[in-house]
């Protein structure tokens, strides 16, 4: 299934792109999918735990069981306001 | 800009998010405030000159503002929930903000001091909590 | 009308009390905030429809003016030693104020938001301790 | 001595009068001021522990001693905002 990423603030800088696209099996989580993020992209590693995950416009725990199509963002602590 | 309002039946909601200067006295003048409510509480924000002890020139607030819609709007309705509040407001500034310019402003009317007081701390400490906006600091 | 000012030095200070209709867009007109303030907390109060459950017209404000303007005082120094705030300004209403329109006005700029909430809400609640003024229903 | 007393709010209407003087013996006390009011006037008598006690612009208490000219004010708890 495909699933695309959106990295948001300093996290876009570290990886060097806003969006990617990534192919995963049926029934991989979201933790997963940040796992394999965290080997692909080893800038993020230091954020791992202060990382936010979202599906669409929702937060998500890591063993969120994603479907094809979903939408992941990975963003830092938010600062509004 | 993004707004977004609702007040079918309950609680009314305003949301604005602008990359335009705040302009705060339309903003007062937008307000509504029934008989039965006795308590305004706003904050606003600013930019200030310094950021973590270095000086700047500005803030640039970047937003997932599809996110920053929907979360804003579960916090809306968890004050309808928990608080007698007749209309919560707020409008924050995205993209490049310079220092003393506004960036939040926020309003709960409510009924007594207590509540609209709390409402709006809450509605603060939650935004920093869980929408999705960031700053990064401009230096001078 | 009684204004008072005080800002040789440290924290601005305005205090207002008048029995003429409170012009809320002068009144913020009128804010100053340095680049190192980065926060606004304000309140307003405003006479409800109802009190004690009956339906009222008004409510007339009593004071004991050269009191009030030296207990305000006291309470401007304690904020001014408790927290690192920029000004304080505070206009209250005497005389007869009809249903709806605004009795109080609080405003109190401080670098960050926690310690704004925190001396607005300490003021209004001594306010409603040792201030001496005292409200009147006028019945519908 | 002479002292001045000046009701406000709901004490007024029950004692009739914005303002009274009394003439007391040196040394008199705020508290025994309060007493002897409340022996003139009956109706302030079920505010007596509520009523706040002022000598010019401030607050005192019960103990304290009275001085000629002082300018003492009765009054219900506050009620601003």
């Amino acid at each position: 299934m495909q699933i695309t990423i959106q990295f948001f603030s300093y996290l876009k800088e570290l990886t060097g792109c806003a969006q990617i696209s990534e192919t995963l099996a049926a029934g991989a989580t979201l933790g997963a999918l940040h796992d394999r993020l965290l080997a692909q992209f080893p800038r993020l590693a230091p954020m791992r735990k202060s990382t936010l995950l979202a599906v669409g416009v929702d937060y998500q725990a890591r063993d969120y069981v994603l479907q094809d199509g979903d939408e992941v963002s990975l963003f830092p602590p938010v600062q509004g306001g | 800009m993004i707004q977004l309002r609702n007040s079918a039946g309950g609680m009314k909601r305003k949301l604005t998010l602008t990359d335009q200067p705040i302009d705060e006295s339309a903003f007062l003048r937008q307000r509504c405030m029934s008989a039965n409510m006795g308590a305004a509480a706003y904050f606003l924000g600013a930019v200030r000159g310094t950021e973590d002890g270095a000086v700047i020139n500005a803030i640039e607030y970047e937003a997932f503002e599809k996110m920053v819609v929907h979360q804003f709007d579960l916090l809306f309705a968890e004050i309808e929930r928990r608080w007698p509040v007749e209309s919560v407001r707020l409008t924050h500034r995205l993209g490049v903000v310079k220092v003393n310019e506004v960036s939040l402003l926020v309003e709960v009317i409510a009924p007594h001091r207590a509540e609209a007081f709390a409402a709006c701390q809450w509605l603060i400490d939650e935004m920093k909590r869980v929408i999705p906006i960031w700053k990064k600091p401009l230096a001078a």
